[in-house]
């Protein structure tokens, strides 16, 4: 898929008509084949602007007050980008006015080594769930399938699985990229990576890194859309989805086959319940 | 897959890790949370009507079952806790009207969680216990530490013991 | 022209072969043409739902399947507990995906089942899709004059969630359709009571009292004859009728004809076409009463009381 | 300086390293999750000394560790008692295999800052204790750039001992320092006819130098930035900078960290954990005011930290042109393209 | 620099004899904070008091423990105790160590003691953290307003006024009376409803502390328990009722005729009228929908008539504004619309009428003079078929609840067809009777036995006309056979069903409502009268099916309720509520969606410090807020705080074991 060609001229009809202060788009990374986020105020700079299979980053992590300071933003999303996008309007984030979506039916992206990756593979919504203009053909969405990776590890002993998660936190160096890769963790103070918070813990140790990590998987439970940026941020490339993808599909299997941010003004499954819910597992 | 507790003569084994074991007569740390108008109560008439059950539980009290937030939990596994047992009004019942159908979704999540990163599912337990059930809660507290007996010390993700 | 699946059932090529018959005759009329879903089997009604879940879907699946290749846009269907089979697995298989694809893949070689199908009864697609003014247009010998009470029968309409067509207890539509044709359909409040339906072999009796009933009503309406859309019903007021006569001492003799010989017969094809002769219950004297004038009912007379209280309060 | 040069080959050099991995507590790049990390290996087939690309990780963990216990303490009713936490667990002997110039290079940068006003002991012990032998720099990567940073890669001190590939298929173990020179001896190794080698092996830098992509006329750079402060590029810079850290924590000259305590009950365990100067909280202060609450300025800070002020201070670059950063940043910026689009070079 | 007291009771014996009291003072002493600890015999006791009071004075304390039973028994004593001592009271804790350990592990003394121990380190950890609290305390404006004039709202009205509390009551239709004024005669002592009801109306009408709004209706309410907005629009009724007599002579004029809604629309009203003769006030009004002078600007002969001029076709809607502290809602109930039951021919056969059709008909002021009559041709019936739950008990054409009132007033029907009709015979089709009330059974007895009145147990499946008559085909279950009636009337017993604008209300309100349209009480057993916003209270059957004792009962439980609310001049709160911090609030808002009092409302704050750039946060509303801390633990960026149970409180103690 290349879209290129149209989202420059939607974007520079909308300087035309100065509907936007900002459009956040991808260009070609400098020295290979990658694509990098790519903000603009400038008209001149639309040239540049590319979207490809390579466009992989979620944009709406953009729209966070800090990068485009709350102005009229456009901005290309793909599926899951645009189901981050609208949980971030249901929860007030950003004004629906101030936004121009352009939504890429997706048809997958392609890693560094040119696969889909599995979220791709194991995405249930690849069109655009809110948008202002849509690009390619709606394929609809597709039948949720259980994550391969947490079947695996569910499968292994109870201390085998232990061991592999505790090497994982062992890992992890407490940067936040993942955070602040993630478009939904938009806090203007993370209660994790910030010195007054009661539950800051700055200690780099493991128990640390398992606190921290499972209170921002437990934050984004009912409403990570697996778009990944966090893996992808991760300088010790930690398998982060494992954590998600587990909460997604407790709550799949448990809260009405939820899945965060396919309907407009649905907050995530822990801001609703329901009489039938699960009671079992309670004594 | 949940490994079979294992349990070798005269020690109790964790079962998060082979390697870890504790003499027989070792007891475990238990965090009991309960909610302020029915479990706390109940707990309260266990007492009034001495009723009698293991020791190894230390109980906070909060308003509702609602205001127990996951890392209440985590931490708790992290210090000193073995376990934590996290109490609430019967569904229908929560003096907040709702609190304890938010908090039981919250609670299932964070349970599986804990149990997919490497924590036996008996470290964490949740009961509704009213008011009413001194009985009941004493019988929770008493099955609770059975369980988490057998489940032998927890060592992961503890705070360097200093 | 249009195009219609056609899903006979067992009867419609032996008791109800008059049925069928005149179906295809007013559907040559109404210029629509209907192509009889080949190879197609068994509904399933009334033994298989009552064995096994699984049997009472896979057989209708599979002429849902088999239509489905006729890609026409709806399938119409003679007989009403057909009807209903079809129906009901359509509404179950869509609600269970799962489920249809499991049965799909493991009794049913045809296809893949994909749901498109509209299932109707015959009476319904001739209400719904022919629409009663197309019925009028064609109508070249008006029945006026013949009474008729219409009766639907349990499954036509019923359950409502799953048919969504009609009321279900007090349904017009053949009334209606009736109308059009020029005969008066009478006030009749068994339309939709059970006739006995298969009890007709194992159990006679419940079904000569219930049938007996239905009988018994449509006689106090006035009717000449009663109309219905269902083999096993048209079989049951027909054939048990004389001895329902005979165990109650009551004189029916009303005839029980489909609405689609009357509409034949008003679609101007001669008698014989309607093949009289597989009735019990002779018909032609009822038809006679056609051309006859109906009296205006005379209006009921009402007490002071009556009009006071329709009259101003001061 | 006495030159103590041994010429051999793969096989060689395969028995050496395993030779120094059987005698001494070793570590090398270990493959985890995917990526290259300094881990202590305890045989030769767990790592890769000559793994072609670049560790995620510089080094640097390996002597200024993300965390570590500054001291232990208990309060009770007799007031607070400090006490010293157990053993520094990387003060003993060690070596280091598989390092590549930027990162060694990058230690002696930190030396400096180390060595300066306060000396951390720990630091001092660890380095001193630690014998660092090199990689194969044989080719440069696509965002390597430490040639450019006046660095000279042929006569750098950075590694104690060097491997170097001659064009001519045979492999040299050169010995840079005191320190290497003994290890060396300590081993059956017979140091050859210097003169030879030593062409082999400035032949073997020109083609290395001669294989980078970037180039950066460092001079000028550093004379510009000085000037530019308040130069608007750097907002354009850093627009798609989603401040998450990851180049400090990854990088090997960036030493900023933050203290904090632990406990539980009534005993704590005080911690020194890395922290970034482009987290947002970095510079909030207590009062709620924060001198540098908008990306870009932390990213000025950063990128005058590395070309301006720790060259005047101490008169070397702190980058050092490893593009770790640029590789491990999750919207490819690289510190190279920035001080060359403020600079204008 | 924390100062903490430690003060463990021995309870007598409850607690010295299961736990070593000296060895947890002993471990008590050993913890930094902690400057003091004293054991004693009876802390609750005045001498037990004093010890603390004196330590806190002595001792310069900033937080107190004290080790003795549970919290829910002696908290307050204790905090009385340190306001005393001039101390904040909420900076106690009570650890727990009777119930929860003497008690309890009595076998083991160690491990009590070492729990003892543990729970009195906990509670020292938490009181650290503890904050300064004082009692909030909301102001109330003494003005109640009630929602619906029928029995349920004039008597709360009345029993409000009469402890001279003001109330604006105000009704929708043209009159007060609701559905009770329909009513013939009421079970079970058949005494005349107009009669007993009439003289309550005239009291609303006449009483100097309410304030009677009739013909209009409530759009708008704001604000919280004490301190709510109201706005109430009345309906233009046309007729200036400041001047006009009542004399009626434009009703006798008026030319237009239009079904009475009063009499279930058996006969007909005027387009200017009032509902019923004894209706309070005793104003017409001018019915828009038909009045063909506002229709086409012809007529306009009542204008003509009226001495008074009272008449004014300009007349607009005007909204009306109200300060009140409470409100009552009491907005009674719909009957359901039995159409669904074909098989019966309902809507075909005009002899097949509802209950209160029935009802108005044997109404000696009803259409028909008390006479019940078949509609379509006027006869007397004699043979009348009575069949109840319909729409009740029914899930697939009804509803699932049982209508409560359904089977008494079918037997009072009976009664009153045998009075009004001599040789008529009653036929009732029943599923059960439920009688359960004061003279319910006996009155349902009389039916059967004086009335004579034939009662069937078993759904009726079918009715048919016979000629002018209705078979009534159905199950005789105790016979186990089908049983056929000829009929000359069927009466339905239609359920009761929630008005249908309930839902609409309780939005506007700000209460939660069932499925059913009901309006949701706060709790189903220990506060069936309140609802989950504070101030707001049922009566009637805007609540759930009642009968009239009940009615009245639940009204004058709403006022009880509102009189002691407004008791004082102020409404104190506990200061155990949720507070946010707006700096940290990100403004998700997801607070506000699990509150389940609406005790989160939105605010505009700066975007940064000195921004002129706005941006929404949250903010509790205090006065509302009951502090179940659900919004708390929803809370991700932790910019809520729950005072009494903290964040930094609860690991406090999580970390002191």
């Amino acid at each position: 898929m290349d879209y290129s060609n149209q989202i420059r001229e939607i974007t520079s009809k909308l300087f035309a008509d100065n509907k936007i202060d900002y459009f956040v788009g991808y260009r070609q990374n400098s020295f290979d084949d990658s694509q990098v986020p790519f903000l603009i105020t400038d008209p001149a700079e639309i040239p540049k602007l590319v979207f490809t299979d390579k466009s992989v980053f979620n944009l709406a992590n953009y729209l966070k007050p800090d990068h485009t300071k709350r102005k009229r933003v456009g901005l290309v999303v793909k599926g899951c980008d645009s189901r981050a996008l609208n949980l971030m309007l249901t929860e007030s984030q950003v004004k629906r006015e101030n936004i121009y979506i352009i939504g890429i039916c997706c048809e997958g992206t392609l890693d560094d080594k040119g696969q889909k990756p599995q979220n791709c593979i194991e995405c249930v919504m690849p069109d655009p769930v809110v948008y202002d203009e849509i690009l390619g053909t709606p394929s609809g969405k597709k039948k949720y399938t259980v994550n391969a990776d947490i079947k695996e590890l569910a499968e292994k002993a109870l201390n085998e699985r232990a061991d592999y998660f505790e090497e994982i936190f062992a890992a992890c160096i407490r940067c936040n990229a993942c955070r602040h890769s993630c478009p939904l963790c938009y806090c203007a103070k993370c209660c994790i990576d910030q010195e007054t918070s009661t539950l800051y813990n700055g200690a780099n140790t493991t128990s640390g890194a398992m606190h921290a990590l499972m209170t921002w998987s437990l934050h984004l439970a009912g409403r990570c859309v697996d778009c990944r940026n966090c893996e992808k941020a991760c300088p010790s490339h930690l398998p982060l989805h494992l954590l998600h993808k587990q909460n997604e599909n407790v709550i799949y299997e448990n809260f009405q086959h939820h899945l965060a941010g396919m309907e407009k003004d649905d907050r995530g499954a822990f801001y609703k319940y329901s009489l039938s819910d699960p009671d079992d597992f309670i004594l | 897959m949940e490994t079979e507790v294992k349990e070798a003569q005269g020690k109790i084994v964790s079962a998060e890790n082979p390697d870890i074991s504790a003499p027989a007569d070792w007891k475990p740390v238990i965090i009991g949370i309960l909610c302020n108008w029915c479990s706390y109560a109940g707990s309260d008439l266990t007492g009034t009507s001495r009723i009698q059950y293991p020791p190894n539980i230390r109980i906070i009290r909060v308003p509702c079952s609602s205001r127990v937030d996951p890392w209440f939990i985590i931490k708790s596994l992290q210090s000193t806790a073995d376990g934590v047992l996290i109490s609430g009004c019967h569904p229908g019942d929560c003096h907040y009207i709702t609190g304890n159908y938010y908090a039981r979704r919250r609670f299932l999540v964070a349970k599986k969680l804990l149990n997919f990163i490497g924590y036996h599912e008996n470290r964490v337990q949740f009961s509704w216990v009213s008011a009413a059930e001194g009985q009941k809660f004493a019988k929770v507290v008493a099955k609770v530490t059975e369980d988490i007996k057998k489940l032998g010390p927890l060592h992961r993700y503890k705070k360097e013991n200093f | 022209m249009n195009k219609l699946t056609y899903f006979p059932g067992c009867s419609a090529h032996s008791t109800s072969e008059e049925y069928d018959h005149t179906l295809k005759l007013v559907m040559r009329t109404l210029d629509v043409q209907m192509e009889e879903i080949p190879d197609w089997n068994c509904c399933g009604a009334t033994s298989a739902h009552v064995m096994t879940e699984n049997l009472a879907l896979a057989l209708p699946m599979r002429n849902l399947v088999l239509a489905e290749r006729l890609e026409n846009k709806t399938m119409a269907i003679a007989c009403a507990s057909c009807y209903s089979r079809m129906k009901s697995t359509k509404k179950h298989l869509d609600e269970n995906p799962e489920l249809a694809r499991k049965i799909n893949s493991t009794v049913i070689d045809e296809g893949e089942y994909k749901g498109t199908i509209d299932v109707k009864s015959m009476l319904q697609y001739c209400y719904e899709e022919i629409g009663l003014e197309t019925i009028k247009s064609k109508v070249v010998k008006s029945l006026s004059g013949l009474k008729v009470a219409c009766y639907y029968g349990c499954l036509l309409t019923r359950p409502k969630d799953v048919t969504h067509f009609d009321s279900p207890e007090y349904p017009m539509s053949m009334d209606r359709l009736m109308e059009a044709l020029g005969a008066k359909a009478m006030d009749f409040d068994y339309k939709t009571e059970c006739c006995g339906a298969s009890f007709s072999i194992s159990n006679t009796e419940v079904v000569e009292s219930l049938s007996g009933k239905i009988l018994e009503v449509a006689k106090e309406s006035g009717a000449h004859l009663i109309v219905v859309a269902c083999p096993l019903c048209q079989s049951n007021l027909d054939m048990r009728q004389p001895d329902i006569e005979r165990h109650t001492g009551k004189k029916f003799d009303l005839p029980v004809m489909y609405f689609t010989q009357l509409m034949a017969l008003a679609f101007g094809y001669p008698e014989v076409e309607l093949k009289f002769p597989k009735h019990i219950v002779p018909v032609e004297a009822a038809l006679k009463h056609i051309g006859e004038v109906i009296p205006e009912p005379e209006k009921v007379k009402r007490t002071k009381k009556a009009v006071e209280a329709e009259s101003e309060v001061e | 300086m006495n030159v103590f040069l041994v010429e051999t080959d793969k096989t060689g050099l395969q028995k050496f390293y395993e030779e120094i991995i059987g005698k001494f507590e070793t570590y090398a790049p270990v493959e985890k999750f995917g990526k290259y990390d300094y881990k202590r290996v305890l045989k030769l087939s767990e790592c890769n000394p000559d793994s072609p690309i670049e560790t995620t990780m510089s080094v640097k963990p390996l002597f200024f560790p993300k965390t570590a216990k500054i001291m232990k303490f208990v309060e009770d009713s007799s007031g607070t008692t400090v006490s010293e936490t157990e053993e520094d667990p990387f003060a003993g002997k060690r070596v280091i295999l598989g390092v590549k110039h930027c990162d060694a290079r990058g230690l002696q940068v930190l030396d400096q800052v180390y060595k300066w006003d306060y000396i951390d002991t720990d630091y001092q012990k660890r380095r001193e204790n630690t014998i660092i032998i090199s990689a194969r720099c044989d080719k440069a990567g696509a965002q390597c750039f430490c040639t450019s940073l006046d660095y000279d890669v042929e006569n750098s001190d950075a590694h104690d001992i060097r491997i170097v590939n001659g064009l001519n298929g045979k492999t040299y173990i050169q010995a840079i320092t005191e320190k290497g020179e003994t290890l060396l001896k300590s081993f059956s190794l017979q140091s050859t006819a210097p003169d030879v080698a030593k062409d082999e092996i400035s032949k073997h830098y020109k083609s290395f130098e001669a294989s980078f992509r970037l180039k950066m006329n460092y001079s000028e750079v550093n004379a510009k930035l000085q000037k530019l402060f308040d130069s608007p590029e750097f907002e354009t810079v850093s627009s798609n900078c989603i401040s998450c850290n990851t180049c400090a924590f990854i990088c090997p000259t960036c030493h900023c960290f933050k203290i904090s305590d632990e406990k539980i009950k009534d005993a704590g365990v005080r911690y020194k954990s890395y922290d970034s100067c482009n987290n947002g909280y970095f510079t909030l202060m207590a009062g709620g005011h924060n001198p540098r609450p908008v990306k870009y300025r932390r990213w000025r800070q950063r990128a005058m930290h590395k070309f301006v002020y720790y060259k005047e201070r101490f008169g070397v670059n702190l980058c050092v042109g490893c593009g770790h950063c640029a590789i491990s940043c999750p919207v490819n910026i690289s510190i190279f393209d920035v001080v060359n689009q403020v600079a204008k070079v | 620099m924390a100062r903490v007291g430690v003060f463990v009771c021995f309870c007598g014996a409850n607690i010295a004899d299961f736990v070593d009291v000296p060895a947890v003072v002993q471990e008590a002493k050993r913890i930094k904070e902690v400057k003091v600890a004293i054991e004693y015999k009876y802390m609750c006791s005045d001498p037990g008091q004093g010890m603390i009071r004196e330590a806190i004075v002595q001792n310069r304390l900033t937080s107190v423990v004290v080790a003795a039973c549970s919290p829910r028994m002696h908290e307050k004593t204790f905090r009385k105790a340190l306001s005393d001592a001039g101390m904040n009271p909420y900076m106690l804790e009570v650890a727990n160590i009777r119930e929860h350990s003497s008690w309890v592990h009595q076998k083991d003394k160690k491990a009590a003691t070492e729990k003892a121990c543990d729970l009195v380190r906990m509670a020292v950890a938490k009181s650290i953290a503890n904050e300064q609290l004082h009692e909030i305390s909301v102001p109330v404006t003494k003005r109640a307003l009630v929602i619906g004039g029928g029995i349920a709202g004039i008597q709360a009205a009345l029993d409000i006024a009469d402890a001279r509390i003001p109330v604006t009551l105000v009704e929708k239709s043209p009159s007060i009376g609701g559905r009770m004024a329909q009513l013939d005669e009421t079970f079970p002592t058949l005494d005349c409803s107009q009669c007993i009801l009439t003289p309550k109306m005239v009291d609303v009408a006449s009483h100097p502390f309410i304030e009677l709004i009739p013909y209009s209706e409530v759009i708008e309410l704001d604000g919280y328990v004490g301190n709510y907005k109201v706005k109430i629009k009345k309906k233009s009724s046309y007729v200036d009722f400041s001047t006009c007599t009542g004399c009626g002579t434009c009703i006798q004029k008026c030319p237009v005729k239009v079904p009475n809604e009063f009499n279930m629309n058996i006969d007909k009203r005027k387009a200017i009228y009032t509902p019923f003769p004894q209706a309070v006030p005793n104003k017409p009004v001018i019915d828009a929908e038909h009045c063909t002078m506002l229709l086409k600007g012809k007529c306009g002969i009542c204008a003509k008539f009226c001495e008074k001029g009272s008449i004014n076709f300009k007349m607009i809607d005007e909204v009306i504004e109200r300060e009140i502290g409470a409100v009552v809602v009491a907005t009674g109930y719909d009957l359901w619309d039995p159409k669904p039951y074909e098989e019966y021919g309902v809507g075909r056969y005009k002899d097949i009428i509802t209950s209160l059709e029935f009802e108005r008909m044997v109404s000696s002021s009803g259409p028909t003079n008390g006479v019940p009559v078949r509609p379509s041709d006027g006869k007397v019936p004699k043979n009348v078929v009575f069949i109840k739950c319909i729409g009740s008990r029914d899930e697939a054409k009804g509803i699932e609840y049982c209508s409560k009132i359904c089977c008494m007033y079918t037997a009072k029907h009976a009664i009153l067809l045998h009075h009004k009709v001599h040789d008529s015979h009653a036929y009732i089709f029943y599923m059960d009777i439920r009688a359960a009330g004061k003279g319910y059974e006996e009155f349902v007895k009389r039916a059967q036995v004086e009335t004579e009145a034939t009662y069937l147990r078993g759904r009726v499946s079918k009715i048919y006309k016979k000629g002018d008559k209705l078979i009534v085909r159905g199950e005789d279950a105790q016979i186990g056979q089908v049983v056929e009636v000829e009929a000359d009337l069927v009466v339905l017993a239609t359920a009761i069903t929630a008005p249908k604008d309930n839902p609409a209300l309780a939005r506007l309100l700000g209460v939660s409502y069932d499925k059913y349209g009901y309006m949701s009480e706060a709790h189903p057993k220990l506060r069936p009268v309140e609802t989950a916003k504070a101030g707001i209270f049922l009566a009637g059957c805007t609540q759930a099916p009642k009968d009239i004792p009940d009615t009245v009962a639940q009204a004058s439980a709403c006022a009880a309720k509102v009189c002691g609310l407004f008791a004082g001049d102020t409404l104190k709160k506990d200061p155990m509520i949720s507070t946010i911090n707006n700096e940290f609030c990100s403004g998700c808002l997801n607070c506000v969606k699990v509150c389940p009092y609406q005790a989160i409302v939105t605010e505009e704050i700066p975007l940064g410090y000195g921004s002129k750039e706005l941006r929404t946060v949250a903010k509790i509303n205090e006065g509302v807020c009951q502090g179940c801390g659900s919004c708390v633990a929803v809370c991700r960026s932790m910019a809520i705080s729950l005072a009494g149970f903290t964040d930094p409180q609860i690991i406090n103690e999580i970390v002191a074991i």
